[in-house]
Parts: C-alpha cells; sequence; structure tokens
C-alpha cells in the first residue's frame, strides 16, 4: 500500500515538471513581442530595450527555462508583463472564486447526476431511462453560453430572481453571515449552468458504469441469495459504481475547469478563467504559464486523490 | 435504440451532404454581402442576414464544411497519434511505456479548452491550427485504451503461442487489437467530436476562431451578443451546432453498444 | 429588490397608508432642471433632498450622494495611471488622479493642478503656476517635486506616448520653488498643453513613490491621488469601489458618495445589468442593442465621446504594404479605396456610432484636420477600371490575374491578406466581401496583438492590415508616428506602410516647432494634400463610443473625469 | 414415473427477448422435471440457451424477457405467478446457485465472510450476529476451508479460484435448499480443482438430499455427477434420458457429436472429433431441424429440411428429437 502510494507520487513529479517545461516550450516558441502588449502602440527603440532588460528577455532560453523552473519551485511565477505585479498575487485572489464555483458545481452535479443515473439505471429502458437519457443529451449537445444567456435572460432579466453578474453586490461591504449569504446569491446561476452540464455527463456515465455492473456476476449472485432489489443496490451495486463514479468525477475536473472559462466571462465571475481570458487577449505570458501550470496541477492532484480513493474503496489496490 | 441510431445516422448524412453540395445547396455565396445587415428570416434569405448583410443559410450550409473538416481532421489526428502511442506503448513496455504514458498525462491533465486558449493566443487562430490544437490534446484517452487492449492481447496465451511460431507479433498484435477496439474507439470518438464541436464554438463566443472559414462554431459563437437583436443570427446556427452534436452521440450510444 | 420595494411604497402611499409629501404644486421641479438659487429641497414622495449645483457650467437640481456604478469590460490589474497607456487602467483609475492642466471638449487647455502657465515666445520654456492648498488623499500637500518626480521616473519611462513624444526633445524639468514646475525643451515645441491632461500625464505622489520601482510599489493596488474620488476598495476581478474627497480642490465637488468600477467581460451581460438596475452607466453597447434600448423606453440616456480614457480621436485605418509589390503600385492602392464602401463600414460595423473618416487626420482634432479633401469615393467601376489598367485582369466573378504587371509573374492570382485584431473580424469581413466583388481575393488572419505586431512591424509580413490609430488631441502625439520616414521600424504601432516622403518628414518636423495655430495648421494641410495624392492607408471610418446610462443619473462628461459633476437620484 | 409429483416440472417453456431487430428467442419449448434429491444434467454449447434457462428458474430474467409456459412448477409452486417478495422467499433459501466463475461471482469490494453471512441472514433475520458467524465458519470448514474463523476476514481476491468456488457452494448450500443449480460450476478451474469441487458436490447432494441442477458443457464433468442427462441445442431438448443410456447409447447426431468429442466416454474411434460450424443464434424463421446445417446425416434428408422434429418419447424415459432416429 505505502508503495503504491509512493509508486503514484514519483509519477506525479516528472508530470509537473514536463508541464512547467512544455508551456514554457510553447509560449518561447511563438512569435510576437511581450513589449508591443506593454507599449500599447507607442513607444521607441530605449523604451523596448529598457523592458526587454527589465523582464530578462534578452537571455539566453535555457538560461531562462532554468530560472523560471527554479523560481517556480520556490513558488514564484515572475511578474506580470501588464501590471508590473506578482503573479502570484493576481492568482491567488480569484483560485478562491473559481474554486467556489467548480467545487461547488462539481458538487451538486455530482448529487443529481450520480441520482438520476442511479434513476435510469435502475429503471433501465424504461420510461424514466429514457427521459433522463434525452434531456442530457440535449444538455450535452447544447452550446454552454446559449444555457447560460438563456438563464440570465431568465432569470436575472425576466424574473429578476438572483442577479446577473459578479461574486457580490456592487460595493457590497457586509461580512459573515450576511456576505456568505449574498455569496451564494450570486453563485446560484453561473453554479447551475456549469452543473447542468456535468450532470448530464456525470448521470449517463453513471447510469453506463451502473448498467454493466448489474449485468455483473456477483450482482446476479446476490440476487440469487435472494436479496431484494433495494438490498441489491444499496449493499452491492451501489459500492461497486462508487469506483465508476469516483472514476467520472475525478476525470470531470478538467472539463469543469474548462467550462468555468465560458461561465465566468458571461456572468463575470472574479475567477481564474477571467484571468486567462484577459491575459491571453494581452499576452501576459508570465500570468497565463502561471494559471496553465496550475490548473494542470489542480488536475493531477485530483487524479491522485482519485487514485487514492480507490485504494480505500478497492482491497484490490489496497492489499497490493 | 433502433431509432436513436437512425437519427444520429440520419443527421449525419444530411451533414454530410450539406458539406459535399454546399454550392449547389446554397443560394448565395456565403462571403458576399446580398443584403442589408440583419434583416430577419424570408422567402428571399430563409434564416435572415448577419451583422453585414450576408446570406445566413448560405453561411450555415457552407459552415457544414468547415465543421466537418474540423471534426474530421481532429479525429485523423487522435486516431494516428493514439493508434502509435497506444500499440507502442503496450507492445514495447518498459521505460518507453513509461515515458509516452507521462507523456499522455501531460496532455491530459491540460485543460483542452485552457491550452486551446493559450495556443491561439500565440500563434493565432485558423481552421489548420484549431484542428491540430485539438487534435494533439484529445489523444491521450483513446492512446490508454489502445494500450490497454495490447497489453491484454500481449499477455493472452493466443500470443505466446503466436511468438512460439516466430510469427510476426507486431502485426498479430495489429490485427487482433484493431476489431476489438472498434466499439471503443467509436464511442469515444463521437463523444469526442461532439464536444469538439462545442469548443470551437466557445472559443468562437470568446471570440478566437477564424472568420476566413466561416464555421457554425464561428457563426454562432461570434453572434451572440446580438441574440436580443437579432435572434435569428444567434439561433440557426446553434441549432445546427446541437443537431450535429446530438447526432453524433447517439451515433455513438448505439454503436458503441453493438458489442 | 430595490424597485419592488419602492412600487409597494408607492402603492401603499396610493391607499393613504403612508402620508405623501406634500408636493409643491406651483413649480414642482425634478432632478436635472436649472436652478438659480443656492440652497437644497426636499421633493417627492420619497422625500429626496435635491441641492442647486454647478454641472458643466450649468447650475441645475441634483441629488447629492449615492452610488454611481459603473461596468467597465475588464480587470485593470493596476490603478498606476502614470505607468501605461492601458484603457483598462486608466479607465478605473483616472477619477482619482489630476493632471496640470484640463482639455474641454474643443481640446482648449483649462487649468487644473496648474492654475495658470507661461510660454516662452520660442515655445521652448513652459513655466506652471500650481494651484496651493492641495492635498494628496493622505493629507500630505501637493508640490512641485510632485510633478517632477512624476515626469522623470515614472512618465517618461513608462507612459508610451508621452515617453516618445517627450523624451528626446525634453532638456528638463526644474522646480524653481514649491509651486512652480518648468519644462524646458531643446528646440520649439508646440503640442505639450495637449500633453498634460489626465490621460497623458496624471501627476503621482513623489512622498509615495519615490525610490521605489512605480511598476511595483503596493500604492498602484491602493491608490493615493488628488482626484475627486479616493481609494475605497478593489476586489480582484470583481470591482473597484471609490469614495467622494471631501477634500477635493474644486469645492463642493464630486456629488456623488461612491463610484464602483464593477468588472463585467460580457457586453451581453452588462447590457442586462444595466436593464435590470445593478448598473448605472455603461462605455459603450452593440449598436442595435442600443437601438432598441433607447426605442423601448425612457430610462436610458445617452453621450457621444470621442475621448476615451485610452486614447482620443481614433480611427479604423487599412495600411497598405508599400515595401509589397501588389500593394506598392498607387493605382491598386486607389483601386481599392474605390472598392471600399466605407458608408456601409459605418452602418453595419459601427451602427452609425461615428463617421466615415473625411481626411487623413481625425475630425476630432478640430483645427488640424483637412477640409474639403476629395478621398476616391465608392465605385466599383473606378476600381474596375484602374485594376484593369494596372494589368490585373480577370472576368467577373472570378480573381483576377496578372498581365504584365512589374515585380509579379503572369498569371499570379490577385490575392492578398488581411491582418486584423479578432475583436475586428466585422470589419475584416466586409472588407473581405467588398473586394470580393472587384475580383480581389482576401485572405483573413485574425491575430492577437503580440503577433500582429510582431507581423506587421518587425517582420513586414502582410499585404493589408487594419489598426485604430489614435489620433490623439494633437497630430504630434498620434498622427506623426504614422508618416514619418524614423518610425518605420520594428516599433509597434508606428508607420505601418513604411510610407516615406522626404517632403512630408520636412513639413511634419516643421509643424512641430511652430507654436503657432494657424501656421501648424497651413503646413498639416500640405502633409494631408500629399498623402491623399499618395495614398499609404487607407482612411475608413471616425468611430465614437456611446455612453449608455440609467436617467436616474446625469452630470457625466464626454472626456477625463467623466463623474466628476455626475449625480443619481437613488 | 412415480405417483410423487416432482420437485421441478416444466412443460413447454418459451423464453424471448425484446430487441431492436424483433423478438429473439433463446428458449423454445423446454421440458424438463427432476426429482427430489436426483442430479440432472444439462449438456449443450455455450450459447445453446442453458443459462437462460436456469435464470428463467429463478426468475432472474432482465426485464426486456418474455417468458411463457404450459407449466413452470417448483414444489408444487407455480413460478410464473410469483411476486418479487415471494421471489425473494425463494431465492437462495430453496432453490440456490452456483456460477461459473468464482473470481466474478464474489463481490471484490467485501469480505467473503461478510458474503457468506449476507447469504444466511437474508433468510434468517431472526438470527444474531454471532450465531451467523458461528454457522458461516461451520459451512465453510464444511466445505473444506481450513482455518475458517480467520479466512473469513479475507477478500475474495486473496483466495485461490478453488477456495472461492468452496466458498460459493458454502454460500448456495447455506440455507439447505431443496434445488441447487450449478452453472458450469467447474469450467473455469483447473482440472485437478474440477475433480475436488465436483467431489464436494456428490458429498453434499448424499449428506443433505439436495437435488441438483448440473449444467455442463462437458459430458466427462456431467456424467460423473448426473443421474438424468438433457441434451440442449440451439434453445431445445434434442435428447434426454437417464445418464447412463444416454452417454454409452447416444441417438440424436449432436449427442453423437458430443460424445465423440470426449474419447474416454465415446467408443474409441481413433481420432478426436470436432463439431463444424457454431449453432444459430437466431432461430427464428430457421425452416425444418435446427442442427442441419451441421449434420452429418440430416445435411441431405428432405424431412429435415423442412420439418422441425418433435421430441419422440420412447420406454425407459428415453426422448430424443430427430427425424433420422426412429425409436
Amino acid at each position: 500500500m505505502t508503495k503504491y502510494v509512493l509508486r503514484r507520487l514519483t509519477q506525479v513529479a516528472p508530470t509537473i515538471v514536463g508541464i512547467i517545461c512544455a508551456s514554457f516550450i510553447l509560449v518561447r516558441l511563438a512569435p510576437g513581442d511581450p513589449i508591443d502588449v506593454l507599449a500599447s502602440g507607442n513607444g521607441d527603440e530605449a523604451y523596448y530595450e529598457f523592458m526587454r532588460t527589465k523582464y530578462q528577455l534578452d537571455e539566453p532560453l535555457v538560461t531562462q527555462l532554468w530560472a523560471y523552473f527554479s523560481n517556480v519551485l520556490r513558488g514564484d511565477f515572475g511578474t506580470s508583463y501588464l501590471t508590473g505585479e506578482p503573479v502570484v498575487h493576481m492568482i491567488i485572489p480569484r483560485i478562491g472564486s473559481t474554486v467556489l464555483l467548480t467545487l461547488s458545481s462539481i458538487f451538486v452535479s455530482t448529487i443529481i447526476g450520480v441520482m438520476c443515473g442511479l434513476l435510469a439505471a435502475w429503471r433501465v429502458d424504461q420510461t424514466v431511462d429514457r427521459v433522463v437519457l434525452r434531456l442530457s443529451t440535449l444538455a450535452i449537445a447544447a452550446p454552454s453560453f446559449w444555457i447560460a444567456q438563456m438563464m440570465l435572460l431568465l432569470f436575472a432579466l425576466r424574473l429578476g430572481i438572483f442577479p446577473s453578474d459578479g461574486r457580490n453586490s456592487p460595493g457590497f461591504s457586509g461580512s459573515g453571515m450576511a456576505r456568505t449569504i449574498d455569496t451564494i446569491w450570486h453563485l446560484i446561476l453561473p453554479m447551475t449552468v456549469l452543473a447542468i452540464q456535468e450532470s448530464s455527463t456525470i448521470a449517463r456515465l453513471t447510469r453506463i458504469g451502473i448498467v454493466d455492473l448489474l449485468d455483473e456476476d456477483h450482482i446476479r449472485l446476490a440476487r440469487a441469495k435472494g436479496l431484494s432489489d433495494l438490498q441489491v443496490i444499496s449493499r452491492h451495486a451501489l459500492r461497486g459504481s462508487l469506483r465508476s463514479v469516483v472514476t467520472v468525477i475525478g476525470g470531470r475536473v478538467g472539463h469543469v475547469f474548462s467550462g468555468a472559462v465560458v461561465v465566468e466571462l458571461i456572468f463575470g465571475w472574479p475567477g481564474l478563467g477571467q484571468l486567462v481570458l484577459s491575459s491571453s487577449q494581452a499576452q501576459d505570458t508570465p500570468v497565463l504559464m502561471g494559471v496553465l501550470i496550475l490548473v494542470a496541477a489542480a488536475v493531477v492532484v485530483t487524479n491522485l486523490a482519485t487514485d487514492l480513493t480507490y485504494m480505500v474503496i478497492d482491497p484490490r489496490v489496497r492489499l497490493r | 435504440m433502433l431509432r436513436r441510431w437512425h437519427l444520429g445516422k440520419s443527421g449525419i448524412v444530411v451533414w454530410i451532404c450539406l458539406a459535399l453540395f454546399a454550392p449547389w445547396l446554397s443560394p448565395f455565396d456565403p462571403y458576399l454581402v446580398v443584403g442589408d445587415g440583419l434583416s430577419a428570416p424570408s422567402w428571399n434569405h430563409f434564416f435572415g442576414t448577419d451583422l453585414i448583410g450576408r446570406d445566413l443559410f448560405s453561411g450555415v450550409v457552407y459552415g457544414a464544411r468547415t465543421s466537418a473538416t474540423i471534426v474530421i481532421g481532429t479525429g485523423l489526428i487522435v486516431v494516428f497519434v493514439a493508434l502509435t502511442v497506444g500499440l507502442v506503448s503496450g507492445y514495447r513496455g518498459g521505460i518507453i511505456d513509461d515515458l509516452l504514458m507521462r507523456v499522455a498525462e501531460i496532455f491530459q491533465v491540460v485543460p483542452r479548452f485552457f491550452l486551446a486558449i493559450v495556443a491561439i493566443a500565440y500563434f493565432g487562430s485558423g481552421v489548420e491550427k484549431l484542428i491540430i490544437i485539438l487534435g494533439l490534446t484529445s489523444w491521450s484517452g483513446l492512446a490508454r485504451i489502445v494500450r490497454a487492449e495490447t497489453l491484454s492481447i500481449r499477455e493472452s496465451a493466443f500470443v505466446e503461442a503466436a511468438q512460439l511460431f516466430g510469427s510476426r507479433t507486431f502485426r498479430t498484435i495489429f490485427r487482433e487489437i484493431l476489431p476489438n477496439l472498434v466499439p471503443t474507439a467509436i464511442t469515444y470518438l463521437t463523444l469526442l467530436l461532439s464536444r469538439v464541436l462545442l469548443l470551437e464554438a466557445s472559443l468562437a463566443f470568446i471570440g478566437l476562431s477564424d472568420p476566413d472559414s466561416i464555421s457554425w462554431g464561428y457563426l454562432a459563437g461570434s453572434s451572440q451578443a446580438y441574440l436580443r437583436s437579432a435572434w435569428w443570427v444567434a439561433v440557426f446556427p446553434g441549432l445546427a451546432i446541437m443537431m450535429a452534436a446530438l447526432s453524433l452521440t447517439s451515433l455513438g450510444d448505439s454503436e458503441g453498444r453493438r458489442e | 429588490m430595490k424597485k419592488s420595494l419602492t412600487s409597494v411604497l408607492v402603492s401603499l402611499a396610493a391607499l393613504g397608508v403612508i402620508p405623501s409629501a406634500p408636493i409643491n404644486a406651483a413649480t414642482p421641479i425634478s432632478q436635472g432642471s436649472p436652478c438659480t438659487t443656492e440652497g437644497s429641497r426636499v421633493e417627492g414622495p420619497k422625500k429626496t433632498k435635491l441641492v442647486c449645483a454647478s454641472v458643466q457650467g450649468e447650475r441645475i437640481w441634483i441629488t447629492k450622494g449615492g452610488d454611481l456604478v459603473v461596468a467597465i469590460s475588464q480587470d485593470p490589474g493596476s490603478l498606476n495611471p502614470a505607468a501605461t497607456t492601458a484603457g483598462a487602467v486608466h479607465t478605473a483609475s483616472e477619477l482619482m488622479f489630476n493632471g496640470l492642466v484640463e482639455l474641454d471638449e474643443k481640446l482648449r487647455p483649462t487649468p487644473e493642478l496648474a492654475e495658470s502657465w507661461t510660454v516662452d515666445k520660442k515655445a521652448k520654456v513652459y513655466t506652471f503656476k500650481l494651484r496651493r492648498g492641495i492635498k494628496w488623499h493622505d493629507g500630505v500637500p501637493f508640490t512641485s517635486a510632485d510633478v517632477k518626480y512624476t515626469f522623470d521616473e515614472v512618465l517618461l519611462k513608462y507612459h508610451s506616448r508621452t515617453r516618445a513624444a517627450m523624451l528626446t526633445a525634453l532638456d528638463g524639468i526644474s522646480t524653481p520653488d514649491a509651486h512652480t514646475v518648468r519644462f524646458t525643451f531643446k528646440e520649439p515645441y508646440g503640442p505639450l498643453l495637449l500633453q498634460l491632461d489626465v490621460t497623458e500625464a496624471p501627476i503621482l505622489p513623489a512622498h509615495i513613490y519615490q525610490g521605489s520601482d512605480p511598476t511595483k510599489n503596493s500604492a498602484n493596488l491602493a491608490p493615493v491621488g488628488t482626484g475627486p474620488f479616493k481609494f475605497g476598495s478593489y476586489v480582484r476581478g470583481s470591482e473597484i469601489v471609490l469614495t467622494r474627497n471631501a477634500n477635493y480642490f474644486k469645492k463642493g465637488k464630486p456629488y456623488l458618495d461612491r463610484v464602483i468600477m464593477r468588472v463585467i467581460p460580457n457586453a451581453a451581460t452588462q447590457l442586462i445589468a444595466l436593464e435590470s438596475g445593478s448598473v448605472d452607466f455603461l462605455w459603450g453597447v452593440p449598436g442595435p442593442d442600443r437601438a432598441r434600448l433607447l426605442r423601448r423606453k425612457k430610462a436610458f440616456n445617452t453621450l457621444v465621446a470621442r475621448r476615451n480614457p485610452g486614447g482620443a480621436n481614433c480611427m479604423m485605418t487599412v495600411s497598405f504594404n508599400l515595401n509589397r509589390p501588389i500593394t506598392s503600385n498607387p493605382s491598386v492602392r486607389r483601386a481599392i479605396f474605390h472598392a471600399i464602401n466605407r458608408q456601409a463600414f459605418l452602418t453595419d460595423v459601427i451602427f452609425n456610432e461615428g463617421s466615415v473618416a473625411a481626411a487623413p487626420f481625425s475630425k476630432g482634432i478640430v483645427w488640424a484636420w483637412g477640409r474639403n479633401l476629395k478621398l476616391p469615393e465608392y465605385s466599383k467601376s473606378k476600381a474596375n477600371t484602374l485594376l484593369d489598367a494596372a494589368g490585373w485582369t480577370g472576368r467577373d466573378g472570378t480573381t483576377r490575374t496578372a498581365q504584365g504587371v512589374s515585380g509579379v509573374a503572369n498569371g499570379t492570382k490577385l490575392s492578398i491578406d488581411f491582418l486584423h485584431f479578432p475583436n475586428f473580424a466585422t470589419y475584416a469581413e466586409l472588407y473581405k466581401a467588398q473586394l470580393t466583388e472587384v475580383g480581389i481575393e482576401v485572405r483573413l488572419r485574425p491575430l492577437q496583438s503580440g503577433p500582429f505586431s510582431t507581423a506587421v512591424f518587425a517582420n513586414r509580413d502582410f499585404d493589408t492590415n487594419i489598426i485604430s490609430y489614435c489620433n490623439g488631441n494633437d497630430p504630434e502625439i498620434g498622427i506623426r508616428r504614422m508618416y514619418d520616414t524614423a518610425q518605420i521600424g520594428s516599433v509597434a504601432f508606428s508607420n505601418a506602410a513604411a510610407y516615406s516622403n522626404r517632403a512630408v518628414d520636412a513639413l511634419f518636423q516643421q509643424a512641430r516647432n511652430t507654436l503657432d495655430l494657424d501656421k501648424r495648421q497651413d503646413l498639416y494641410r500640405r502633409i494631408q494634400i500629399q498623402l491623399v495624392k499618395d495614398l499609404p492607408y487607407l482612411w475608413l471610418v471616425e468611430p465614437k463610443a456611446t455612453r449608455i446610462y440609467a436617467s436616474s443619473c446625469g452630470g457625466f462628461r464626454p472626456y477625463s473625469l467623466f463623474a466628476e459633476e455626475a449625480y443619481c437620484s437613488s | 414415473m412415480t405417483n410423487e409429483s416432482p420437485l421441478l416440472e416444466i412443460r413447454d417453456l418459451h423464453v424471448k427477448f425484446k430487441s431492436p431487430a424483433g423478438l429473439l428467442s433463446a428458449v423454445d419449448g423446454v421440458n424438463l422435471s427432476l426429482e427430489r434429491g436426483k442430479t440432472l444434467g444439462i449438456v449443450g454449447e455455450s450459447g445453446g440457451g442453458k443459462s437462460v434457462l436456469v435464470n428463467a428458474i429463478l426468475g432472474l430474467l432482465p426485464a426486456n424477457a418474455l417468458v411463457s409456459a404450459d407449466r413452470l412448477h417448483f414444489s408444487g409452486i407455480n413460478l410464473a405467478k410469483l411476486s418479487k417478495s415471494e421471489w425473494c422467499q425463494i431465492r437462495g433459501r430453496r432453490i440456490s446457485m452456483v456460477l461459473q466463475d468464482p473470481t466474478t461471482a464474489l463481490s471484490p469490494l467485501r469480505t467473503i465472510g461478510s458474503q457468506l453471512c449476507e447469504a444466511i441472514s437474508v433468510h434468517n433475520s431472526e438470527l444474531g450476529s454471532r450465531e451467523i458467524r458461528f454457522r458461516s465458519i461451520a459451512l465453510l470448514e464444511s466445505v473444506g476451508i481450513s482455518d475458517a474463523s480467520r479466512r473469513m476476514a479475507d477478500y475474495p481476491h486473496q483466495w485461490s479460484g478453488g477456495m472461492r468456488q468452496r466458498a460459493l457452494i458454502a454460500m448456495a448450500i447455506s440455507n439447505s435448499p431443496e434445488l441447487l443449480i450449478a452453472d458450469e460450476p467447474t469450467t473455469a478451474l483447473d482440472v485437478t480443482i474440477q475433480a475436488q469441487v465436483l467431489e464436494l458436490l456428490r458429498s453434499i447432494q448424499k449428506e443433505r438430499a439436495i437435488a441438483i441442477i448440473f449444467i455442463s458443457h462437458s459430458l466427462g464433468v456431467v456424467k460423473s455427477i448426473a443421474d438424468e442427462v438433457s441434451v440442449v441445442y440451439a434453445g431445445r431438448v434434442v435428447e434426454s434420458g437417464s445418464c447412463f443410456d444416454v452417454l454409452t447409447g447416444p441417438s440424436h447426431p449432436y449427442t453423437q457429436a458430443l460424445v465423440d468429442c470426449f474419447p474416454e466416454i465415446g467408443r474409441l474411434r481413433g481420432s478426436l472429433v470436432a463439431i463444424e460450424g457454431q449453432p444459430p443464434r437466431q432461430t427464428e424463421g430457421i425452416e425444418g431441424c435446427r442442427f442441419r446445417d451441421r449434420c452429418t446425416i440430416g445435411r441431405d434428408r428432405a424431412d429435415c429440411a423442412c420439418h422441425d422434429p418433435i421430441l419422440k418419447v420412447s420406454k425407459g424415459g428415453r426422448s430424443v428429437a430427430c427425424h433420422a432416429v426412429s425409436i
């Protein structure tokens, strides 16, 4: 068991090193001069020279990579070309918002998705199943910006139930409970948009997982033992399907981050997605690389967590 | 199940027809101004006109072509890279396997959309770049499936026997694996490609697609700002994407489930 | 929520549950109506307190206090307007600062931090007398040292426009006393007074920045200025709250308690926020929605502005690469000019927000733009004739090919590329559509700003492109860079066409060293006559931005410090 | 036939599955009967409908299955009319089952002890957990697991295949059922283990007088345990009778072919004979005898091509469905 954990951990390190190197190379391969953005249409040769030295863009590539690499390991992602601020300072205040949005929608979509998946699997090929399948297919096939705009038009403009943008009301200065409530009130729309598509995917995957599981011998045997339907589901199927549910959720984290970009843009949610968009327009390389590495690392960690969860669930892995 | 399969299949057939016969099916050149900007659907312009007065129906018809190109191109890259990496990795094992799987993991953990945004920011947009970006970020899942299949076949008694007789094992594996993979690959690919369609639309929505080649994603994504004042520019291309994505997923559902 | 509460109160009042306030039947006054007397009065069922205040030179009744919520499209990241020309930073931070002078709608310099100034006859020495008694938001007095520090250490290093225009011309800045600043130039320098407003030269507090790296000072996120509003709070990617500066040197102003800058990147969401009442002010609205909004209800007002916090008098300009065989031919350039229907760009792309360019210089530089110059008009037949004559022939509806064009092999297709920022895609589509009609194939190449500049300015890898050249308040600031031979090179957004004409270069230099406006006007006219002959660029349209705001608010200015005199009733 | 009604009696059982391609027939008019304490072997190739038959007896068919029968009685109970809760009273208590692959038949996520205890507790809610555990250990010991009390806490993957199959048998007999269905219980095991498991089943039957339906594709295995045998082909019983009679004197060409596959049973003919071809997947719409395509005798006979042979019953309880055989 310890050996397994160690093995997984040693696999994580090269992946992260690889991501750092790959993103560095990708960004440096590209044409374009970051100073152009700073000059924003003006500036002379001397200005360019000055800025280039300031951001060490005139050093050889390998030196830059090594410097960047050792800095990242020390938690220093450099400073933004655009604002001159440490990248970490720009990322940290936004992590909270993105984590809140993504985690809450993963949480909600897991509950809804697994429940719908169970329901559909239990009544496989019957009406409930078909309804779940149809709805989820539709939700997956619809562009997310459509869903988001429809929700905005309906709930923010026509009904006026939920706010259209942001994480808190304009100029909100309350704290504690009032702040939490205000945040939740703002969270509901963007979270729902993300959760609609996620829960659809989770429902479908859970359903397939359980349907396959119900065909398995040990479930047949459990029924042959005289267990009722409910007992079969609760004692055997649910536990067995936990593995596939964990796999599904672990695999969704990257997608949720991706989906969050569009949702954050539409709902003015102050998270990493917005930062990536604005930095990509400005080619603010240090910020982009920082976010890219961070998000990738988050997915790596989730994968690790998924594997470790298997270990808890599955004795075959645990007792290896 | 039969009906779903037909829906998927007929959707794809319509799509392919639109793509192949676009010049004959569209009443106008989709790149030319043929009317007033933002005129509502009429007999002249079934889907209305866009901002600068181009016929939207022709745009949607021609868009089938670009979208098909993107989907097929991405699919080909994914299949090629995944097969190569999966087969080599599963067959050779050892350090090469470890190395390739680490590389696959790197591509897998960086969210595709993030990477696409960053890559387009640095290299510019364009259909061929989009295909490369989407292709290169999507192969790792299929590669893992291929690798697992290769491993299991390599270890099966059958191949052991074949090795004993000195037959060309790699070819054997190849011949054994491909048929086994087809259902899984179809499910994987159709789901992936429907995502690719939507992803392209999302990229267009945030302003990162190529205006030189009209695709559904471009038409739908770039016109969302006018949803409320000229619904047709946002709705028709969006519907096209939805139908295509639906066709792909239902095709995958049914094809994948047939053993 | 506010709305529903109000409507409940109104209906309760109608039922007689709440006694409604006595209404002055003789003279019912409303917010915005003119007033003469000082003082205040209570009006309406909500007992709002109206005061008589000065707004843009007129005295009107307004509501004092309250919040103004402004939607901004981008998180600024920094609130130091002196260290960058980035529009997002200026939009969010200018209200906290001042320049030495302010420019009114007609670009006349008016006193701001400087109460008066003198210019010597040769236009080489400018002396400014600073207003006394001005205090920074932290209570420290404002002095000439702040001005000198800001120019020497920040503006001339990091503010790219100010640096480009002034650095080489300036001999030095001296401070004879705490309230006098003197700029000395090496040679006569005409445009200085147009470069000292809060956009081009905001003044920072030396006591906070001295001795630090101005791009990394923590005050960039919590600035201290002299402006009408003080820094309140800044939540990344979310909002910036500015609060009223009670000690503002313009007595009585500002009228609002808070200005809240809310980051909403998506234009459609901004609109929904405005309509649902959570936002009061938008910097711009996409054309079709603007029309719908104004048609449907009287809840919104508009304000047309030429000047943005990022730059003034911008003109959408197509550059021709004069180094390429196709576009180096003046007949081809003239043909393209004829083939382009610029009116269609005005109506379909910018929805009539602005005007068709009428001269090489922006109409916003009122004294300098060339009136009555004749740019090639829209005429497909003239375009066809010119192209045929230039050796580019072909049947109708097909792409033309070369027949005896110098520098091009016979049979080469007439195909040019067009580089553009992704957000200018509609311009690109229309350009392509219009040129296709005269047999020119256009390949669109959307590029973000970085790759765009590299391709256009460093590698000169383009045939045509589109750039929003902000002409600025003086030709010296934003126009000269487009035509000067010395500005050909890798510096971005300079002379994209690589236009070089010794006579034009000399005229620009002469104009810069001339102080007399009439003489300068004549020099610039001669330049523009030459440019219309040579056509190195296609001057397309001059967009203006239409601000839209809730009609409960008012008093916005179409130029700097837009909310200095603004007011809102709820 | 004895006066007493048989433990299990099936007459004209049909099972069809709904599918996109229409109804697929899996079991097509099967007749079976089994006396208490006896062993019935069911033999046939895989895909012949044996497992469907078993699932029909246990009511474990999926929702898209259609079952019809003239008679489907177990110990006087009409199985076709049972409700879900009534089924739960029968399954595991009066009819139990041993599956083919002991690896997949046990849940990998739970200890063997808990799965065994569950089999007991489901039908004995009055028992305390200590009592159940005690019984479980005793059962494991009775099927030959040593150190049972300690091994109760093990997970299935920690046991060998043979041990797992013993555990499954222990589970199957835990409530002293009247009928045990063993669906190819030895197929997935090594040859030596096979013999042990068969021996275990034989001894259980002797001690506890349990009737067994033993399903296998191997005549060799059936021979060592069954009293009666039914040969199943393409959803039909093609020959049945006492084990000895059928195996020593097969009448139906299919039985003959099966016997030929196992040289130690059949008369030595010098070489091993494999049956060419595969049973038909789809029986609907086949004209004539279903075995005709693979039959050495019937390939050219006109009656085999036109008429489906009916099961002819002869003296001594033997029956066979073949045009070429006259009894």
